[in-house]
């Protein structure tokens, strides 16, 4: 549980500093500082007992289906790396406060950071691999918002999508590789995968299943040759670097080499390729290290070579070895987040990073001068100091190793010269900064604020006194670490002093070395100088500007903007997957007995498809093809009638009316004249396709309908009377069964009319100011007889629109209908006698209408929940009054109401808006 | 024409035309539908730009049944001259002086014009005077306008009082 | 004998709508094309009316009721247009 | 009855579908609506065609499916809606544009150019 | 059901259902047949509405009979009546509105033709 709430804390944290970011850059700091602190003392509760050699786990199930569960454990491993994170997290954050200028937003830096804690702290505690995988990615996502803190740089940006695009890259590589190996083990929980370890390796997919886990892991680390984001990620801001490149993020790809060791570690491919890469990656950031003239630079390529290191270490795979390995990566993340931390101090006291301008610092600040020489004597192997012991037990691993046969002895001697190199590049990062000539710097330096060196002192003391007492400071945590990596209670033992042998002459070895390659370095970089090796970054800008150009290609190829081909596309797709489907019918018709075909239904069925060809064939003249739509509207209505839905038919009717009128008020707007644009082709292709589509539908339709079939209204028909208290069952599953339904379809139907309203604003209509041969409109606006009639019609409609809203509960009718009803009087009353008429008369805001109609419904909905019933669950009750007589009332003519009002509210706005235009605007006329 | 009864006669017009509709009569109905018919005029009264004043209701009943007459007699005109092979007709345009006011009067008029013997009425003139009627088949323009004028509008003038 | 005279009716009125829609078809002008329009709402109306007796429920009356109401201001709607071409004005 | 059902909803679809590939607004939207009752009328057959059994209890057993029909009656408002909506956004192009071709108005030029 | 009217109640029914139904048939044949759009408007206006109006009163005597009380069909039949007129009329302008060539043997018999023109003047 502790485990769990550790794991969340920073997520939730990361929340504390932006709530407080208006307030003082310090109680932002304190407040992620708290989290943090938390957080650790959480860890420091649970550490005694994984010392003691227990696992604290903690299982939830999340997607079981999956095998996807919130699982947690921390065994020695994860205790190393939680150790690691929280507390280099919390130097960072207190380094960070002082570091941090006043403009950056210190809110959403501290953050960022939490989050990235938490993802990190996630990773080393996940004991279930996807989960692992999860918080994976949430690192790459972190980390890229921390690189691209300062977003306004260009190069900061650039940084932050190569580390996105590199670590996520790998990061599906990585998820590929888990699920080959969850489906082996057949599980993805940690002790499972484990327990299946010798499965796994002897597995034929094993092979792929390593690569694509190396990969992932190799990408996060920042190994060869994916090693060349890390450099441009030093665009973030110091203490980020510090923090993401020395303890955790290109840490956690180590941490999965050494998570998944048991599983998939000891064969000869892992040693083969794991060695190898580390091997080269030492190098190859040994060499580049000593090469960089910029501080961090310098840094960045060092910790590539330290992993390097650390993963070659983890490729060997001995005992010793891993021992060794786990011990490098505290002291790396300990004097390196040191270096890092001084790196930052010198520029922001100095306002440079560049090591040719630098020099001279001594005298101006000695106390920072004392803690680089210390920590970067760390990172050179200097003794007395962690990193000798951890470089002294690599040498006898690398030299100690046999894997290559005859020619095993070339990686003790590689492994000297990264030595070497990695001295040397240690002295130049100490000399050429403190000592060496002075140079004009852009600022005056001094000493960093104390608060600001504190953590660096921190660190360097803890590489002095590992150093020199490494038993006593690490063994502790060490034991259980190696214990989980290793298998098998395994002993830790760290000696200062293993006497006069081979690791130790290659010690001496690398030091010497080291200062004489530092000595002679101008010679190294003017031979460095005869090739120009391409930066890395312009390779990755190619190839990304190589996919992007490609992507453009096809889109220029596939987006052609002609709405016709994308249509014909697309029903081309549906044909394409239907056919198939119904070829595999073995007979279109089903054994349902059918109806025989009377009179009516036969010329009904005649005059719909008659009318339907007819708006195909008259589609140039758009009223003609407008009122052939209308015929096919009544039809329809009356098949619904024929086939006993009164609803649907009325339904039916009024939507059909509106939607007409809608047309021919848009008519008017439209072009008179039609060119004939289609060529023969595309006609012959087109009503091809629609053949085609209708013959599918046609027979899909005819398949449906002579095949039995068992539904599950007999629920709604039994439960109507007794649970919804009305008779019309339709009427009674929209109110009240599927009320939600109807609540989202009459909120679709304001959100469209407020969208039209949108829509038709300011927008200037062209106006037609005769017909089509050129004969000016009528004079009269108004005739007479029609507005005496509509105003005559005008209550009778209101009448009648009253009495289907009230049946509606019972007998065909409702909320829906009546409302169309109501409209199209209204409607009527615009036509007859005109927008002003209508405004000096009824002066309504249709918008709020529909807006309350839509308030009632839901409120309607949510009433119900005062009574404990769910939501829309409809109440009703028969009252017996001295005159009136038995009746009901229920809470679904209250919905209906707001369906009525929301339907009148948002017809009206549609109509009426869209006819107020032309009285709004001055006619714009044809061709002008 | 009080402020919440503005229309007292459409209001029970509109009661009836409720229990009309809903084909039954139930004191529970009758209440509703009066709470309708008292409700639905304070919306629309002021949507009506003319006042129904039926004078004399009696003469309004007697008037809708020589409409229903005419209209059952114009229909066999009709069907005679539809049905009839090859009988020339003479369709014509007649102009009708109208002699009544209002609206109200003159939509009447003019819709039973359109409804009755081989008559419809189709323009009123710009002052507003004349109608223009198009005649099916017709003889005799004058005896139809007399025709119009002592069937339809004279009485229409005693209902209406205009 | 009803069910006879309403199948016969049933027949006249089937054959009353071919016909609006042979007009419908015909034209010639858009005037024609509305009248047969309209003529096809009543006769329908009519359809609905005696369906309602054929299967003796009033359920159809509504339906009935509001094409009524409805096709005359499709109708006015329509001609209103190739009067003034703007129909709410 | 089924066969013709059938016939008439394909028909409905096939002009519908014809009218939505012309390249003027105004078609497509007739079109548009044309299909929401074709779609209409496929998804009320799936309550199968059934005559005189109004599902309205006291109306005499055995009723029809109503559940396909609350269903449709969703659906026609929401075609509605979206009728009206594209009816719309017609109009604003052709008010934006001066033209209700449905094609970017580049689109033709570009088909010259490849001539 | 149907068939447990007494025998002149039916009678009557039927007979304005026949009659409703021929109007109405005649009506459509008359929109069919009849020579301009002027002549065309007449036949629908009168005796389709007529035919329903027929229909109407058989459906409101077969249900007074049947159910008891019934007199809702009547409101189609005022809806009707009350429409018809205003859509011939409308329908008419714009026929004229349109100057819709007629019958060769239509006459017109206006004094002042020029005070229904709708030309701007």
């Amino acid at each position: 549980m502790y485990l769990a709430l550790m794991v969340a804390l920073p997520f939730l944290g990361a929340i504390a500093p932006l709530l407080v970011r208006h307030h003082s850059r310090r109680t932002i700091s304190y407040a992620a500082g708290a989290v943090a602190v938390v957080s650790l003392l959480l860890l420091g509760y649970l550490t005694p007992s994984v010392l003691a050699g227990e696992v604290p786990q903690f299982l939830a199930t999340w997607l079981p289906q999956l095998g996807l569960h919130v699982a947690f454990r921390l065994d020695g491993l994860s205790l190393l790396f939680a150790a690691l994170i929280l507390g280099i997290g919390l130097l960072i954050i207190i380094y960070a406060h002082f570091y941090l200028s006043q403009h950056d937003d210190a809110g959403r830096f501290y953050a960022c950071l939490l989050l990235f804690m938490g993802s990190m702290l996630g990773i080393v505690t996940a004991d279930n691999l996807i989960l692992l995988w999860f918080f994976w990615e949430l690192t790459s996502i972190s980390s890229f918002l921390l690189i691209g803190f300062w977003f306004h740089q260009s190069n900061a940006r650039r940084g932050a999508r190569m580390a996105l695009a590199i670590t996520g890259a790998g990061g599906l590589a990585l998820l590929a590789g888990i699920l080959l190996i969850g489906n082996i083990a057949g599980s993805y929980q940690l002790d499972a995968v484990f327990a299946a370890a010798d499965a796994i390796r002897a597995h034929s997919l094993y092979v792929p299943a390593l690569l694509l886990v190396l990969i992932g892991a190799f990408t996060k680390s920042a190994q060869f040759p994916f090693q060349f984001w890390l450099p441009h990620a030093m665009a973030a801001p110091t203490p980020v670097s510090a923090y993401l490149h020395s303890a955790t993020m290109v840490k956690a790809g180590i941490f999965l080499l050494a998570r998944l060791f048991p599983v998939l570690g000891g064969t000869f491919e892992w040693f083969t390729i794991v060695t190898l890469v580390g091997l080269a990656t030492m190098l190859f950031g040994a060499y580049f290290a000593l090469l960089k003239n910029d501080l961090k630079g310098l840094l960045a390529f060092s910790t590539i070579s330290h992993l390097g290191l650390i993963t070659m270490l983890l490729g060997l795979g001995t005992h010793g070895a891993l021992l060794a390995a786990l011990f490098h990566i505290l002291n790396h993340a300990t004097f390196k987040a040191g270096l890092f931390m001084i790196a930052g101090i010198i520029d922001h006291e100095t306002g440079s990073r560049d090591l040719r301008k630098l020099g001279g610092l001594r005298k101006a600040m000695p106390m920072t001068m004392w803690l680089a020489m210390i920590t970067s004597a760390a990172m050179a192997g200097v003794p007395l100091l962690n990193g000798f012991l951890s470089k002294e037990m690599f040498f006898t691993e690398a030299y100690q190793q046999h894997l290559f046969g005859g020619l095993s002895w070339f990686i003790p001697v590689l492994v000297t010269l990264g030595a070497m190199l990695s001295v040397a590049y240690s002295i130049r990062f100490v000399y050429d900064v403190f000592f060496d000539k002075a140079h004009e710097l852009p600022k005056q330096p001094h000493e960093p604020p104390i608060m600001m060196r504190v953590p660096v002192l921190i660190l360097a003391a803890l590489c002095i006194t590992v150093g020199i007492a490494p038993m006593i400071m690490v063994s502790g945590f060490l034991t259980p670490a190696l214990t989980s990596v290793a298998g098998a209670d395994a002993e830790v033992y760290i000696a200062l002093w293993h006497g006069f042998n081979l690791p130790l002459l290659m010690s001496v070895l690398a030091l010497l070395g080291g200062i004489i390659i530092y000595l002679q370095r101008t010679e190294l970089f003017n031979f460095n100088r005869q090739f120009d090796i391409r930066d890395a970054k312009d390779v990755f800008a190619g190839i990304v500007s190589r996919v992007t150009r490609f992507c453009d290609n096809l889109m220029q190829r596939i987006e052609t903007g002609s709405l016709q081909r994308y249509m014909a596309a697309l029903f081309i797709l549906v044909l394409v997957f239907v056919i198939p489907e119904l070829m595999n019918i073995s007979a279109l018709t089903g054994s349902r007995p059918q109806l025989d075909v009377d009179a009516i239904s036969l010329s009904g069925a005649i005059i719909l498809m008659a009318a339907a060809f007819g708006a195909v064939i008259f589609h140039r003249q758009r009223l003609t093809s407008l009122l052939m739509l209308s015929v096919v509207g009544l039809m329809v209505s009356l098949v619904f009638i024929q086939f006993s839905a009164p609803d649907l038919a009325m339904t039916q009717l009024v939507v059909e009316v509106v939607s007409i009128l809608l047309m021919i008020l848009a008519l008017f707007f439209m072009p008179q004249r039609i060119p004939r644009s289609s060529t023969g082709g595309r006609v012959a292709r087109d009503i091809l396709i629609a053949g085609f589509v209708g013959g599918v539908v046609g027979s899909i339709t005819f398949a449906l309908l002579t095949r039995p079939f068992s539904s599950i209204s007999d629920y709604f028909l039994a439960n109507s009377v007794p649970g919804g208290g009305g008779t019309n069952v339709v009427n009674v599953i929209l109110v009240d069964f599927r009320g939600f339904d109807t609540l989202g379809e009459i909120t679709v139907l304001a959100i469209a009319a407020a969208g039209i309203h949108k829509l038709l604003n300011n927008l200037r209509p062209f106006m037609p100011s005769g017909d089509v041969d050129g004969r000016a409109w009528h004079q009269v606006k108004h005739p007479m007889m029609l507005q005496t009639i509509s105003q005559l019609v005008l209550p009778l409609a209101l009448m009648v629109s009253m009495y289907i809203f009230l049946r509606g509960h019972n007998l065909p009718g409702g909320g829906f209908i009546a409302g169309l009803v109501t409209a199209a009087a209204m409607i009527l009353q615009y036509m007859a006698n005109g927008v002003d008429w209508v405004k000096e008369r009824f002066n309504y805001n249709y918008q709020s209408l529909a807006a309350i109609g839509v308030l009632i419904a839901s409120l309607t909905g949510v009433g119900s929940w005062l009574f404990g019933a769910n939501f829309l669950t409809s109440w009703f009750t028969y009252l017996d009054w001295p005159i009136v007589g038995k009746f009901e009332i229920a809470t679904a003519i209250l919905f209906d109401l707001g369906v009525y009002l929301t339907v009148i509210g948002a017809t009206l706005m549609i109509l009426a808006n869209f006819g107020q235009m032309t009285t709004r605007h001055r006619p714009r006329q044809e061709g002008h | 024409m009080s402020k919440f009864l503005p229309a007292p006669r459409l209001s029970l017009f509109l009661l009836g035309f409720w229990l009309l509709i809903q084909n039954n009569i139930t004191p529970g109905l009758i209440v509703v539908g009066s709470i309708l018919a008292i409700a639905i005029p304070l919306f629309t009264s002021r949507g009506s730009d003319f006042h129904v004043r039926v004078a004399r209701p009696w003469k309004a009943v007697e008037y809708c049944f020589v409409v229903l007459l005419d209209i059952v007699k114009s229909n066999f005109s009709i069907a005679a001259i539809i049905l009839s092979p090859r009988r020339s007709i003479y369709p014509a345009w007649v102009e009708y002086p109208l002699a009544i006011e209002g609206e109200l009067p003159i939509t009447i008029l003019a819709s039973t014009i359109s409804l009755t013997p081989g008559t419809i009425s189709i323009e009123f003139s710009h002052d507003g005077r004349t109608l223009l009627i198009h005649s099916l088949n017709v003889k005799d323009a004058e005896a139809m306008i007399a025709t119009i004028q002592h069937r339809y509008e004279n009485r229409l003038k005693v209902i209406f009082q205009c | 004998m009803l069910t006879t005279v309403l199948q016969f009716a049933f027949f006249m009125f089937s054959v009353a709508l071919l016909l609006n829609l042979l007009r419908f078809f015909r034209g010639p002008d858009l005037l024609d094309r509305i009248l047969a329009l309209d003529t096809i709402y009543i006769n329908s109306l009519a359809l609905l009316i005696l369906l309602g007796m054929w299967h003796h429920t009033s359920f159809y009356f509504e339906a009935a009721l509001l094409i009524a109401m409805l096709g005359f201001i499709g109708t006015v709607a329509a001609a209103k247009f190739l009067l003034r071409g703007d129909i709410i004005e | 009855m089924e066969t013709l059902y059938a016939i008439t909803v394909g028909t409905l679809t096939a002009c519908s579908v014809y009218l939505i590939l012309r390249a003027r607004s105004f078609p497509i939207v007739i079109g548009l609506t044309m299909l929401s009752y074709a779609v209409n009328l496929f998804l009320f057959s799936s309550g199968r065609l059934v005559i005189d059994q109004v599902p309205i209890i006291g109306a005499g057993e055995p009723y029809t499916d109503p559940l396909p029909q609350a269903l449709v009656l969703t659906a026609i408002v929401i075609g509605f809606a979206m009728t009206a909506y594209s009816i719309i956004l017609a109009v604003r192009v052709r008010g934006e544009f001066g033209s209700d071709e449905v094609n970017e108005p580049n689109y033709q030029a570009e088909q010259e150019d490849k001539r | 059901m149907l068939d447990t009217l007494p025998f002149w109640l039916e009678l009557t029914i039927c007979f304005f259902i026949v009659l409703g139904a021929c109007f109405a048939l005649i009506g459509s044949i008359g929109l069919l047949r009849l020579p301009d759009f002027m002549t065309r408007l007449h036949a629908p206006t009168k005796n389709t509405t007529m035919g329903v109006g027929g229909v109407i009163l058989g459906s409101l005597i077969y249900f007074g009979a049947t159910t008891g009380f019934n007199i809702h069909e009547l409101l189609i039949a005022i809806f009707l009546f009350l429409t018809a007129p205003i859509s011939a009329h409308l329908l008419a302008k714009a026929g004229m509105h349109r100057q819709l060539k007629l019958t060769e043997n239509t006459r017109d018999l206006r004094k002042k033709p020029e005070q229904f023109s709708d030309e701007q003047s």
